[in-house]
């Protein structure tokens, strides 16, 4: 493996070029991802590479443009399309969880809707209530979606390069305080099966299970702890729909203790259904009640203040860490 | 008429508006009598707009429909036998009892799918029509869906991008008077609410798509003003728009009271039953007889009564068989 | 209290009449509501006692008119308005949670938006994988709506009249097997109080927290546990935004067991939010593992045989009460 | 000019551009020197729309905005401290520091907020429409939005049902020719996609919508139009849309690269600045000299720096303050 390291911006982008050189069935559509090259810059110099055939800009009718992915996508192409910020699903979401994730169930299972729709997705650049949220846990409680999020430029361009080749509908999710984030990219390409998590470190008294951005807090709660002699093992699911629910159970049944960290909202979230499921298949195992570490059921607040406040962090990690290995 | 049709497509056009009614009647019955589970809305007395529409498709042609899709299906070309199956909820249904009335698809045949949200197949056609503009140019997409869709927001956004885009569709508004209670645009006394003011043609020129408003109970209107929209969308000439304006006969489901609509509106309407009159048109044209078109009506009735005698007896899904089918890979 | 019987479809519709009479500000919105008095008919008389200009037929256009019944709520009124089914709410959900929910906080908390939203949910009509859906998970999920859903005649009519006085958003979901359910209800108005659970019927072995439809259920496994000497405790929490966490902790720390029954998806629904509360804050009376009763994740299937085999049911419940009374 | 302005009022349109302009350049400034908190999306250019508009307004109107809100904020009298203080996320902002530049609101003096999802704020402001046609008849609501936004979905759905129901409301695109790099109508050389094919005004008056074209970098221009616009709404003859042309100076937020057009083009559209126009307008209508102008200038600017050092010097809120103001009851 090349030892080059790269941005999460340049891996995700470089999953594209590859993919639609390979396949010329791979479209990429979205509000600003040709002249502008993503706001994000995700998708820099596609549009000189392979053209406006391929890659469309789109005007701000998110279920009129997502729907027309779903439906190219169900006759055959594989559009990767893309939703600029999660926190606007609320203006396409038929298209994707009735439409994208229900036609092939409905349809008796004869058909495939391949679309990925990237997205971006988290808090922390005083974004405010409408561009802040994270909001997996509402894609992933809908059957019939895959929920894929990366937190290293390695995965991203793993997942990404999986996502595309995949035959479901599925929605990637791309955190902002990641894209400039480095690490290590081969050059060539290759996948990332999903449905298997990666244990980002290992540890043997409490166990970690973190999301995204979060992963980079969780890991750097795990070196505080390790100071005051806590074993972290923290655990990356990578995706959610598939669940890797077999390396989390057996990290718990190792430690006996857990807490999830997941910056969606508390009511409802990916970090209750985790839980839920340690509190059922391993119960017996637990040596410490099962803690949350969550975002509280607000808006996002705009000032740095208050949002600091409310979201999670590695701070907050080591509190509940603490806890948990000293209770009972 | 300003184009020639050939006897036997005029023949098959027939052929298929007798099936679709004697589908859609035989299913009103079969509600009736608490054989069909779940909600079933029924296309009899619009028949003129899918047949005129559809029978200018060729192979490699789209079309999306709506919760009122059983004729789009049935003039595709999907299996009545699979179609009645499904209704019922067996395992032999054209979605093994998966999807019923409101989910009927055939994609091997260009049929992409009824669809219970209202508008929701609308920009999913698009998509079709831009996959057939990159990689099959010549072949077509068409949405249908009624004058109560024409009023939800991705409807909307579909005829926009497809517009800029310049893609090979053409829409096809079933205007049949009525979203559930709601007029679409000239108020009556029971239901003094409109749901839009201006014509849907004229909405659709107000995006730049060429649209006509078309007489939806005269097969021929429609499949005239069809052939023009389509043949323009083939040479790459852009979307177009169809305003068919039409009348369901039966509730808006299955079930409906219809405090909204009078029965002498209802009569007046069927006075103009698309069947009839084309019926007498191919008797006056000489392209049929009278007996030769009923012929044809009880081949329809037969069909569909073999239709009905097996999904009777067809066997309903294992249970198990609600696991299957979500991604293609086990995993749920 | 009058013991006089009435339908749940009819108390709703009483509940309407009496706070359109009560305040000329309350006004009813949405497709189908006036002429067709509403298509479950729960608005049914209301357009001929209080005038078109107060009971507001819609076109098909959600985002539009729902967007509208915010507006209108934020300057002044109090309009209840119809999402005729819950799996609808991808044609407007960005008005319901960016606008609705996030108006008083993002803008200072100087502003109220007391617009009442009803809708139908749940199964068991054959109405497959678009028009069977709870997915109340979805709208909790979100800070800043309340979350309603009654399970008696009763609970509904004077639920209704509390979030139509609320002056906050919210979310009323009305399961559509209910809708003919018979209960005594008083002629005349009350309120219900908002995150007050009902114990609609006191055990003391095993503690069964169900909504809606499937709080009937529930009492049905209760019934039948009875039989066998099992002591059933069934919670209604009624309103899931707020939670009445006090009386499910209560009653599990009295049980020391518990099953969660709920009609929504598995994945990051309401019976994993409150199995975590309980494996975090009542750990230590916990006798057995957490027990959740869901929808799996796959879409609603149509045919009648596959919709039972998905659906929670008395049946299932008694299985898991039995499991949970046996273990450890 | 067909219109007689009085002097006092074109004085104050003036002023209320210029002072539009002082904050706008300020907050770009401030920006740059990575003062302002988030996402940050500036007016300036555009001054001759929200005040042309905002002008004809009364006590009792409302307006609902867009993430480019500040013009509309400023012109409807919102408080400048405590705007800016909001742009700091300083808890003595006009949200407590809860909103930010996006989500800026006083619904005291009608504005209804700004709003971070393109096309959001015109169904609430049909809302705002619906209870003053109920409660107050003769005032009116105000919807602007961008070019961009007339694509959405819910926008075209609002258009539709304020002509059914006659609201009292005035639809303002402000066309600034794009939405970040797409552009509305007439494709450049850099940018060749368009997101639409007919003009706004042609798709509205498709609705039914009484519609006009407008100069939006003549404030009188749009004034006059919004005079009509506004009459008619407050007479009860139901919606109209202005179409105004015009031009965002900054990029989109600040801290865009702009690859999507050309220095030349901005140029070109400075030349026809709003405040430039209406300052030679009123100094060769007699209104005012170009020494009283200035002086009004300057007297925004300083307004705009008092406002800049208050904030400054206001503290943060608490982080308690985040759990508050969810409910109106405690519970979150
Ligand atoms: C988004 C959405 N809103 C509402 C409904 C409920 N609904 C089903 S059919 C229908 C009326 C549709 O009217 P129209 O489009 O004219 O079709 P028609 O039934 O007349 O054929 C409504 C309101 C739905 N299925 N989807
Ligand atoms: C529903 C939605 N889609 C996309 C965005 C991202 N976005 C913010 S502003 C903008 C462009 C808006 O263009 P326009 O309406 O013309 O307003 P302008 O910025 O030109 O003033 C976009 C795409 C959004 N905020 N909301
Ligand atoms: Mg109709
Ligand atoms: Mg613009």
């Amino acid at each position: 493996m090349s030892e080059r390291v790269i941005t999460f911006v340049e891996a995700l982008n470089e999953a594209l070029s590859l993919e639609m050189e390979r396949d010329p069935n791979v479209i990429v559509m979205g509000e600003d991802v040709g002249v502008y090259g993503g706001i994000f810059g995700v998708s820099k110099g596609l549009l000189e590479r392979f053209g406006s055939d391929r890659v469309i800009d789109t005007p701000i009718s998110e279920g009129g443009f997502i729907g027309a992915a779903i439906g190219a996508s169900a006759v055959g192409l594989r559009p990767v399309v893309e939703l600029m910020f999660v926190d606007f699903f609320g203006v396409t979401m038929d298209q994707i969880y009735n439409q994208a994730a229900k036609m092939r169930y409905m349809f008796g299972g004869k058909i495939k809707v391949c679309v990925t729709i990237r997205t971006t997705i988290g808090g922390g650049l005083s974004a405010a209530a409408q561009h802040s949220q994270v909001l997996y846990s509402i894609f992933a409680h809908v059957p019939g979606l895959k929920a894929i999020i990366p937190s290293t430029p390695y995965d991203a361009k793993g997942l990404l390069i999986s996502a595309i080749r995949d035959d479901n509908p599925k929605v990637f999710f791309e955190h902002k305080l990641l894209y400039g984030v480095k690490g290590p990219v081969p050059k060539e390409s290759y996948t990332i099966p999903f449905g298997v998590a990666d244990v980002k470190r290992e540890g043997s008294d409490v166990t970690v299970i973190a999301l995204a951005y979060m992963v980079h807090e969780a890991l750097k709660a795990a070196e505080e702890l390790a100071k005051e002699g806590v074993s972290v093992e923290v655990i990356d699911p990578r995706t959610i729909v598939p669940f890797d629910k077999e390396t989390v159970l057996k990290s718990v049944k190792k430690t006996g203790r857990v807490v999830i960290v997941d910056e969606d909202y508390d009511r409802c979230g990916f970090a209750s259904w985790v839980a839920a499921i340690i509190a059922d298949e391993a119960f017996e195992y637990l040596d410490a009640p099962v803690k949350r570490i969550t975002t509280p059921n607000v808006p996002i607040p705009f000032s740095p203040t208050l949002e600091r406040e409310i979201l999670p962090n590695a701070q907050k990690i080591v509190k509940a860490v603490r806890q948990v290995v000293r209770k009972i | 008429m300003s184009i020639l049709v050939p006897r036997d497509k005029l023949i098959e056009m027939y052929s298929i508006m007798v099936l679709i009614r004697a589908f859609e009647d035989r299913a009103h019955e079969l509600f009736a009598a608490g054989k069909l589970p779940g909600f079933v809305h029924l296309y009899a007395g619009e028949e003129a707009v899918a047949v005129g529409v559809i029978s200018n498709l060729v192979k490699g042609d789209y079309i999306t429909s709506t919760h009122r899709g059983h004729g789009h299906c049935i003039a595709m070309g999907c299996d009545i036998k699979g179609m009645m199956a499904e209704l019922y909820g067996k395992r032999t249904g054209i979605c093994k009892g998966k999807g019923g009335s409101m989910h009927i698809a055939d994609f091997e045949i260009g049929m992409l799918g009824a669809n219970g949200i209202v508008g929701a197949g609308v920009p999913l056609a698009v998509g079709a029509a831009l996959a057939l503009k990159y990689r099959s140019p010549g072949n077509v997409a068409v949405a249908f869906f009624g004058d109560g869709a024409m009023n939800q927001g991705c409807v909307m956004e579909a005829l926009n991008v497809a517009t800029i885009w310049k893609l090979p569709i053409v829409f096809t508004v079933e205007d049949n008077q009525y979203a559930i209670s709601m007029r679409s645009m000239a108020p009556t006394k029971l239901q003094p609410r409109v749901a839009t003011a201006r014509s849907f043609a004229e909405r659709a020129v107000g995006f730049g798509i060429t649209a006509v408003t078309v007489d939806g109970m005269d097969v021929l209107a429609v499949y005239e003003a069809a052939k023009a929209a389509i043949e323009r969308a083939r040479r790459g000439e852009g979307p177009s728009l169809l305003d068919c304006k039409t009348y369901r006969y039966y509730g808006h489901f299955e079930g409906d009271p219809m405090v909204y609509r009078s029965r002498e509106e209802i009569e007046e309407w069927r006075k103009r039953d698309p069947i009839r009159l084309f019926k007498e048109r191919l008797i006056r044209m000489g392209v049929a007889t009278e007996h030769e078109l009923e012929a044809l009506r009880e081949k329809a009735l037969k069909e569909v009564e073999e239709a009905v005698s097996r999904a009777e007896e067809d066997p309903y899904p294992e249970p198990s068989e609600a696991y299957t089918d979500v991604f293609t890979d086990p995993y749920y």
